[in-house]
């Protein structure tokens, strides 16, 4: 049984390799920094089209949209008693920018580098902080990118006291790893809650941080334990040795809902799942084999079954919620009409293909669900399953036929995914660029350059239509079958209060949970 | 007497052993050569030198003419010599049966005419053809002793190796295996080189033979001279009362 | 060669043979040590995940990826890795785990014990209840106990564990409520308990911290259970085996004609001939379970070596399969020098004189 | 043949079980048919032949035995049904498919897998192991150094790795689990060879002057082989559980082969309230290999003279 | 002289496959405080008869006998647990090899000690004084020695003096030897018969020697019964060997060669179905 003072639950956060905000850019990271770390501004998680103060106290832009000022609240402390000053915010920022992970592309795409950093992400006093941005781009874009967790505030201090030296390199100019080490399994923040361990695969351990600033989280400790299968976490959560159960499948879900004593939440998220098909293969680039793809889920029996209450059919690429999200969903499935296109391609008698599936639910259960259906048609599919790096490393590399993936906004606003499915600006295999277009070849230069007109564009009605008329064409053209858009759902106890699921990973809060 | 199996300062070491000690013999071209000694004296290891079963690891080896060395033997070497063991329960592959058994020297040496031969061998030992299909375990150990030594005379050697070939066997049949071995020596005028533990079955079947202990030979002598106890050394003697039977 | 040279060699030989035998163990040693590190390294080469990505994750910029390639010696010659890879183990350093950003070192430290304990358990349980299970059929051959017992044993052989661990766990725990939830240790206590060796059990009643242990042995019955049935199909099979081999030798004849009681005959003379091989057998089913509780410890979320390995290997996280493997390898050999030293000692036939 | 006993006034059991057979055909029958009479008498040595012929004959009629198709199922409709709704004996999986079909069709990749590894397996082991042991020397030395490093790699890992390596599907797990389940072979055949080396019946064959090559081929492999066959029979069983536990991670058989492994694997995911799912599989393992374990334990008896004299 | 053992009509059959194998069919002898020798060929029963005497027969041996008289207690009717603690105490068999009939994992000390430890109650102290004063009796120069090594250890003619020494030092009335020597060497074969010999006369004991070696036997024994095909075919006193007159006694002594004797060919047995009648 789960102690009083904690929240003990049963998570499959497999993906974590690093709780250093400026490295890890994971789903399941994303909570614990949203829980642990404080950030200048907050998506509102009662209403995604806004953003509101952290940190921050205000928040000015500069006529020419290239200057953002923010003033910090006064008397912030960190978890380790140390003040939060500008210097932190600068320091944050320039470190996420110099390690250059993962994330530092949402920095780096403001046009922050290495060298100019310092000169551009700066403090001018103790409380405040200015970016100065290359292009003028939507404020709405930039204050939505600085909510993402890179942006998350570090505690200079205490980070660079653990720094250890490194030797410099040409590709990494610096002598220090600016704590990157420490921060992988440490700690250096100003949230609610604090990270006390991480262990792979074993359990992630908050305890609640007594230096927060904001309202103290009501439970002395949280324990996310690495739990796999939904059916040994309905269990447990049933026999109560976890308080929540965050990976359930839609049986099991079910099943939670009907029971005395516990029950389930939902909130649907960022992330959209779609089958794409390598345009490098000759056979899936004709348009006709496209569309035929499109008719061959059976989406409604889909979205009854293997995603019920886990997804909602969606065949846009933007998720509900984002700014000029379009509910569209012209295709269902359709034999005859999909036999009738192939044929017009030149497969009347079918054709062959293989697939790289991830062996997760739902994506199997799926991809084998759109193998009967397409075996209908004619069209031979081979499931290749493969574990989730295996089968992305064969993505990234362009070696698939089809690839059924997902996609997360890495930040709140609709340039992300936009973004990845529209644009490729170099299709050469050495492209620099790894966009879902890029990965499934598909060369579209207009749509890259209407995605970055989007982003330049200031007034947010106009800019929705852009993405509005993106959708409708991806959605008819595109290599992409998007299929559903992720709910996250989560079976709790009833003793469990306040327990709530955010609109994005980093706003599942749990500070505000308490337990009778 | 022209030699057709000399021995001259054999050695033979099991690791740290010295099972053969320098020892010297020569055995003429249609002789019965016996050897006898106590259990351990190394007359079976002398038998495996010559056949290349042991480590030989110095002493020369001169068979009809040619001189061996090592453990290698020529083709030509397994015509000439042939061996039949103690255990006929041992000396029989389990898993074959007689026909293949005889079969086995004539496929390795290429030699045609099997079917007439395996007949032959089997009607020279006394074996009717019904036992050419039988498995070892369906023949008594006389019978097994038969096949082993129509085995050995299926390649026609010159000269036949036999160690202790009867001590596992009755008395009633072990008469019948030396009878069989006195009349097929005469019948292709072999060479015969024999060990046994019983000083009667060796009198009775060789004309010389040489007494071994510890390895060495320790006296060569004559049947007859046995037979009238014409004997130097003591513990030649001392095998001589001992076969004798107990006595209070 | 000439005799009396050859007789002093001999001499020689014998002083010096226990000398080459030791020095004949370190050649087999380092070998199969070797061994397993190419071969590791092999696989660590040709499995098709990219260990960058492990590292980096999905969305790495280009010149990170870049920076992590060539620290890592992946843009050099195989041969020139291989001899970085073997460098670098021999000065002690298995480098760190990209799964878990620790040093692979710790991490084995921390998992094997898990598994040891897991595997110990379960070896104790099969010969505590496979070698009297397997005497009772060896000795009442052919009656109902022997069919008996010999059924149970192969139904542990046969039954695929996984899915029998299923669905005890879904029995035990979930219906019956007798055994505590996957995993080593209740939550509650994985905080507030310091483990000194790492074997909780043990650790547990050494600190005389008596409701962790009964936590602690809540948790492992079940799966040690399991493994233990396992161990037991195998070990009750052998010795049965063995005590049939036994029975027929003629020394129990002449026990017999001593005038000793059955039981006398069967426990103190055929049982303690019989145990000369069966060491042998208990070794390899213990090495079995330390390397095979995969699957077990899958289902039971057992956080061992097996895990540790499966998971490493699915991450392209070649530090931590080599460091795993090297010490399932090293239990491997261990085991079997240690039942090549008790059959020795349980042999006099074999024991050095 | 067939005139020459009928003719006979002997029985057919008479003329099989004779001592004296007269020719090589009747000896080798009688052999068989003797360790068929000794095999015969154990009940349930019995038992798991049928239980293993009736694999044999569902995996070759498959086709026909199956009622509905193996792949294609009916995800709206029939999704987890329970046993015996309609016409689905066994129930359906997530994907709607009948369970009894997929098991039915399964048991053609069972007997693949289990096939091929011994096919594949066996004869190495026992040519490694008997080379080794009748050369001796360094080839012994070196052999078993490779044997030994095989041995000591955790199995499952080697399996998993090549499986990473060469990709998913049957045919290399079936690889795969050949290439993790010889060494047992080698040595075991490498230490009967140690006994029989020096025998005297080879001591004879070499005074044949019968090549080396000739003498393990034709006179020592003879002598591991029963041991083996009954080795390799009791291993079947584990060569099935190792295809299932792969297929159980996910890594033996691709999707949608009725590989029982992979079926338990993605039946447990319902095992809270779909029991079939994963509980039909399971138990289809279990009979299979109960099956060859009693076969083999049966052999055993049969072809071990020491055993079968008493 | 009372009769130590009556044996009337002894069988023993073994059930198997292809019918009933009878080993012995209908043995009959009395022993007195003598040595009486058993001859025969390989399988002729021999041994089959020492066992079943000892109840030593495998389990699914059918025993029977009109009369199995060990001083007047019937050993057919014994309880299993009456036959045990007559076994090493009053009766005492010495197994053929001593290679195989040792516990090759427990020395050769403690497998004396044991058996007179199972039947007396003595110290250990004592047990192993008696144990050491009975393997001197057997001739073993270093008993002390001796005592604490394993059979394999010791050659075949020490294993089987200590065989010996086990078997006897409970002071048994009568003592079995299958074919004790058949194992060893002919100079040791006479030592080991030499102390039997002496073990019999000082202790009075009575002794059946098994043996397929007829010379040995006629001249070790007091009585000799000749063994065939499970029957006895002729009985007769050693000293009148040379007056056997059973054609299957006398083919056994004829064909044996001797030293300074020339039959060539060596007369053979000529088996007549008669005989096993
Ligand atoms: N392969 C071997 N390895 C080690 N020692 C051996 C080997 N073969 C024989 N010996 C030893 O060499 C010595 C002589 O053995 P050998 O077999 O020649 O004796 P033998 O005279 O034939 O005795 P027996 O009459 O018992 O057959 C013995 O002490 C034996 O232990
Ligand atoms: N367990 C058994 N089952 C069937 N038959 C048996 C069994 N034991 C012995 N026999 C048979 O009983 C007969 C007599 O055997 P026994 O051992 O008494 O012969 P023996 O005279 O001692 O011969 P040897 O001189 O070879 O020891 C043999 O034909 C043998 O085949
Ligand atoms: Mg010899
Ligand atoms: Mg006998």
């Amino acid at each position: 049984a789960s102690p009083p003072d904690t929240l003990v639950e049963g998570f499959a956060f497999d993906d974590i390799i690093s709780v250093d905000p400026g490295e890890a850019f994971e789903l399941s990271t994303a909570e614990i920094t949203g829980n642990c770390y404080s950030m200048l501004v907050r998506l509102n998680p009662d209403k995604t089209s806004e953003v509101v103060n952290e940190l921050a106290e205000s928040w000015s832009v500069s006529d020419d949209k290239l200057t953002y000022t923010f003033k910090l609240k006064p008397g912030l402390k960190f978890a380790s008693g140390n003040p939060i000053t500008a210097e932190d915010v600068a320091f944050s920022m320039e470190r996420a920018v110099k390690l250059d992970k993962s994330p530092a592309f949402l920095l780096t795409q403001f046009g922050l580098t290495g060298d100019n950093v310092t000169e551009k992400a700066k403090a001018v006093d103790p409380t405040t902080f200015t970016l100065t941005v290359d292009k003028p781009y939507a404020p709405s874009f930039v204050l939505n990118v600085l909510t993402a967790t890179v942006a998350a505030v570090v505690d200079k201090k205490l980070v660079m006291s653990k720094a250890k030296p490194v030797t410099p390199t040409d590709k990494y100019k610096y002598d220090t790893d600016f704590g990157n080490d420490f921060l992988k399994t440490g700690y250096a923040g100003s949230g609610p809650y604090k990270v006390v361990a991480w262990k792979a695969n074993e359990a992630v351990v908050l305890e609640a941080n007594p230096n927060y600033f904001g309202e103290k989280p009501k439970l002395k400790r949280v324990i996310y334990r690495y739990m796999k299968e939904s059916a040994s976490q309905r269990l447990a959560l049933e026999k109560g040795d976890i308080d929540v159960a965050r990976n359930l499948e839609p049986g099991d879900m079910e099943s939670v809902s009907k029971k005395e004593g516990l029950k389930v939440t939902s909130a649907p998220k960022g992330t959209v799942y779609f089958i794409s098909l390598n345009q490098k293969n000759a056979d899936l680039a004709k348009p006709e084999v496209r569309e035929a793809f499109k008719y061959l889920v059976d989406y409604d029996a889909i979205g009854e079954t293997l995603i019920k209450g886990v997804g909602t059919i969606h065949q846009t690429f933007l998720p509900t919620g984002q700014l000029g999200a379009i509910e569209d969903k012209p295709y269902k499935l359709d034999v005859a009409k999909a036999k009738e296109l192939l044929a017009k391609a030149g497969f009347k008698d079918g054709l062959s293909v293989t697939f790289d599936v991830r062996n997760i639910q739902p994506v199997t259960g799926i991809a084998e669900s759109f193998q009967q259906t397409a075996a209908q048609a004619g069209v031979k599919v081979e499931i290749i399953p493969g574990d989730g790096k295996q089968t992305l490393t064969k993505f990234r590399a362009r070696k698939h036929d089809l690839y059924i993936g997902q996609w997360g906004s890495d930040y709140f606003d609709p340039n992300s995914n936009a973004e990845t499915f529209t644009s490729n600006t170099d299709n050469s295999d050495d492209s620099k660029n790894k966009t879902l277009a890029w990965r499934n070849a598909w060369d579209v230069p207009e749509l890259t350059k209407e995605t970055q007109s989007a982003l330049l564009e200031p007034d947010s009605a106009k800019r929705a239509a852009i993405y509005e008329d993106l959708q409708k064409k991806v959605l008819a053209d595109s290599p992409f079958v998007i299929i559903y858009q992720q709910v996250e759902v989560a079976g709790y106890s009833d003793k469990v209060k306040n327990f709530k699921l955010g609109p994005s990973f980093d706003t599942n809060f749990v500070y505000t949970v308490s337990k009778d | 007497m022209t030699a057709v199996l000399d021995i001259s300062h054999l050695h033979v070491f099991f690791d740290v052993y010295h099972a053969l000690d320098d020892v010297t013999l020569s055995v003429g071209r249609s002789e019965s050569f016996g050897l006898v000694g106590e259990s351990g004296s190394g007359k079976s290891t002398l038998l495996r030198a010559v056949a290349g079963l042991a480590p030989v690891s110095s002493g020369d080896i001169t068979c009809d003419g040619e001189a061996i060395t090592g453990a290698h033997r020529s083709r030509a070497f397994f015509r000439k010599v042939q061996m039949v063991f103690q255990d006929p329960y041992g000396s029989l592959h389990p898993r074959q049966t007689v026909d293949r058994q005889l079969l086995e020297p004539l496929a390795v040496h290429g030699i045609g005419d099997a079917e007439p031969r395996i007949r032959r061998a089997l009607d020279e030992v006394g074996l009717g053809p019904s036992f050419r299909f039988r498995y070892p375990h369906q023949m008594s150990g006389g019978q097994r002793q038969r096949v082993a030594i129509a085995r050995a005379l299926i390649l026609e050697p010159k000269i036949l190796l036999l160690d202790e070939p009867t001590s596992a066997l009755d008395a009633s049949v072990q008469a019948e295996v030396l009878n069989l071995l006195e009349q097929v020596r005469r019948d292709h005028g072999l060479t015969f080189v024999m060990v046994s533990h019983d000083l009667g079955v060796v009198t009775h079947l060789c004309e010389r033979l040489a007494v071994m202990q510890h390895g060495r030979v320790v006296e060569t002598l004559t049947a007859a001279d046995l037979a009238s106890s014409r004997v130097r050394d003591d513990y030649t003697r001392h095998l001589m009362t001992a076969s004798r039977g107990f006595s209070r | 060669m000439t005799v009396t040279a050859s007789t002093a060699g001999r001499r020689r030989a014998r002083s010096t043979k226990i000398l080459f035998d030791v020095g004949r163990f370190l050649v087999v040693l380092i070998t199969t040590y070797l061994g397993l590190l190419a071969v590791t390294f092999f696989i660590g080469r040709v499995i098709p995940i990219d260990p960058v990505l492990a590292i980096l994750g999905d969305r790495a910029p280009a010149s990170a990826i870049a920076r992590v390639r060539a620290e890592m010696g992946l843009d050099l010659p195989i041969w020139q890795q291989f001899l970085i890879y073997i460098r670098q183990i021999l000065s002690g350093d298995f480098g760190t785990s990209v799964l878990t950003t620790n040093p692979v070192l710790t991490d084995i430290a921390r998992v094997f014990p898990a598994t040891l304990e897991l595997a110990t358990f379960g070896t104790l349980i099969g010969t505590i209840v496979g070698i009297p299970l397997g005497v009772l059929a060896a000795v009442k051959r052919d009656t109902l106990i022997d069919q008996a017992v010999r059924l149970i044993g192969l139904i542990g052989y046969s039954i695929p564990i996984f899915w029998l661990a299923l669905l005890c766990l879904l029995l035990f725990y979930g219906k019956l409520d007798w055994v505590a939830f996957p995993g080593r240790i209740d939550i509650a206590y994985e905080y507030t308990f310091t483990p000194i060796t790492q074997l909780f059990l043990l650790d547990a009643i050494l600190q005389r911290e008596w409701d962790v242990a009964w936590d602690v042995f809540r948790h492992i019955v079940l799966p040690g259970c399991l493994l233990g049935y396992v161990s037991l199909a195998y070990i009750s099979r052998m010795t049965r085996s063995f005590m049939l081999t036994e029975l027929g030798q003629e020394y129990v004849v002449a026990a017999r004609a001593k005038g000793l009681s059955e039981r006398r005959i069967i426990w103190a003379h055929v049982l303690r001939n019989a145990a000369v091989p069966l060491v042998t057998v208990i070794a390899l089913s213990y090495a079995g379970l330390l390397e095979g509780s995969v699957l077990t410890e899958t289902v039971f979320s057992w956080p061992g070596v097996g895990l540790y390995i499966t998971n490493s290997l699915q991450s392209a996280d070649m530090n931590a399969v080599l460091g795993g493997t090297l010490v399932i390898g090293s239990a491997f050999i261990a085991l079997n020098l240690l039942s090549d030293l008790l059959y020795r000692t349980l042999d006099p036939r074999t024991r050095a004189r | 043949m067939t005139t020459g006993f009928e003719t006979a006034p002997v029985s057919r059991r008479d003329w099989l079980l004779s001592d004296r057979p007269t020719s090589r055909m009747q000896a080798r029958l009688g052999r068989a048919y003797m360790i068929w009479l000794r095999f015969s008498a154990n009940r349930l040595a019995l038992a798991g032949l049928g239980l293993i012929l009736a694999l044999i004959l569902v995996a070759i009629f498959a086709d026909v035995l199956a009622p509905f198709d193996p792949v294609q199922g009916d995800l709206r409709n029939a999704r987890l049904l329970p046993p015996g709704t309609g016409s689905y004996l066994l129930g359906t999986d997530d994907q709607g498919r009948d369970i009894l079909s997929r098991l039915i069709h399964g048991s053609r990749l069972t007997l693949a897998v289990v096939g091929l590894v011994a096919v594949i397996a066996a004869p190495l082991g026992l040519l490694v192991g008997t080379v080794a042991g009748y050369a001796g020397g360094w080839v012994d030395a070196v052999l078993m150094r490779i044997t030994d490093i095989f041995l000591a790699f955790p199995k499952l890992v080697l399996a998993l790795a090549f499986v990473a390596a060469l990709g998913p599907g049957i045919e290399n797990a079936i690889l795969a689990i050949a290439i993790t389940s010889w060494p047992p072979y080698a040595r075991m055949a490498r230490a009967e060879t140690l006994g029989v080396r020096h025998s005297d019946y080879i001591a004879a064959v070499r005074l044949m002057g019968a090549s080396p090559f000739r003498i393990v081929l034709r006179h020592v492999m003879p002598m591991c082989l029963s041991s083996l066959i009954v080795r390799v029979t009791l291993d079947m069983a584990g060569i099935i559980l190792t295809a299932a536990g792969l297929g159980f991670l996910g890594l033996g058989a691709q999707p949608p082969s009725p590989e029982w492994g992979a079926m338990i694997a993605s039946g447990r995911r319902f095992i809270l309230d779909q029991w079939w799912v994963a509980t039909m599989p399971g138990i289809a393992i279990l009979l299979v290999s109960l099956g060859f374990n009693l076969l083999g334990d049966g052999l055993r008896d049969a072809l071990d003279p020491r055993e079968a004299g008493r | 002289m009372s009769a130590l053992l009556t044996v009337d009509n002894l069988k023993v059959q073994y059930p198997t496959r292809s019918g009933l194998i009878e080993a012995v069919r209908g043995v009959s002898f009395t022993l007195g405080r003598e040595r009486l020798g058993i001859v025969g060929e390989s399988g002729s029963g021999k041994s089959q008869t020492g066992r079943a005497i000892m109840g030593l027969t495998t389990p699914q041996a059918i025993v029977t006998a009109d009369r199995l008289d060990f001083q007047g207690m019937d050993l057919l009717k014994a309880s299993p647990r009456e036959r045990r603690a007559l076994r090493g105490k009053r009766i005492a068999m010495v197994l053929q090899d001593p290679k195989y009939s040792l516990n090759p994992v427990m020395t050769i000390g403690r497998q004396i000690v044991e058996t007179l430890r199972t039947h007396e109650s003595v110290s250990k102290a004592e047990a192993r004084r008696r144990a050491l004063a009975m393997l001197e009796a057997v001739q073993i120069r270093d008993p002390e020695r001796v005592f604490g090594l394993y059979p394999h250890e010791v050659s075949g003619g020490m294993g089987q003096r200590a065989m010996i020494a086990m078997m006897l030092i409970c002071d048994p009335e009568m003592l079995i030897a299958d074919e004790p020597t058949s194992a060893l060497d002919v100079t040791v074969q006479l030592e080991v018969l030499g102390i039997l010999d002496r073990l019999v006369a000082t202790r009075g004991m009575g002794l059946i020697f098994v043996s397929h070696d007829l010379r040995l036997v006629s001249s070790f024994c007091d009585r000799v019964l000749v063994m065939y095909a499970g029957k006895v075919v002729e009985e007769l006193r050693a000293s009148e060997l040379s007056q056997a007159r059973h054609p299957y006694t006398r083919g056994l002594l004829d064909c044996v060669p001797k030293i300074g004797e020339s039959r060539h060919p060596l007369p053979v047995l000529d088996r007549k179905p008669e005989w096993a009648a």
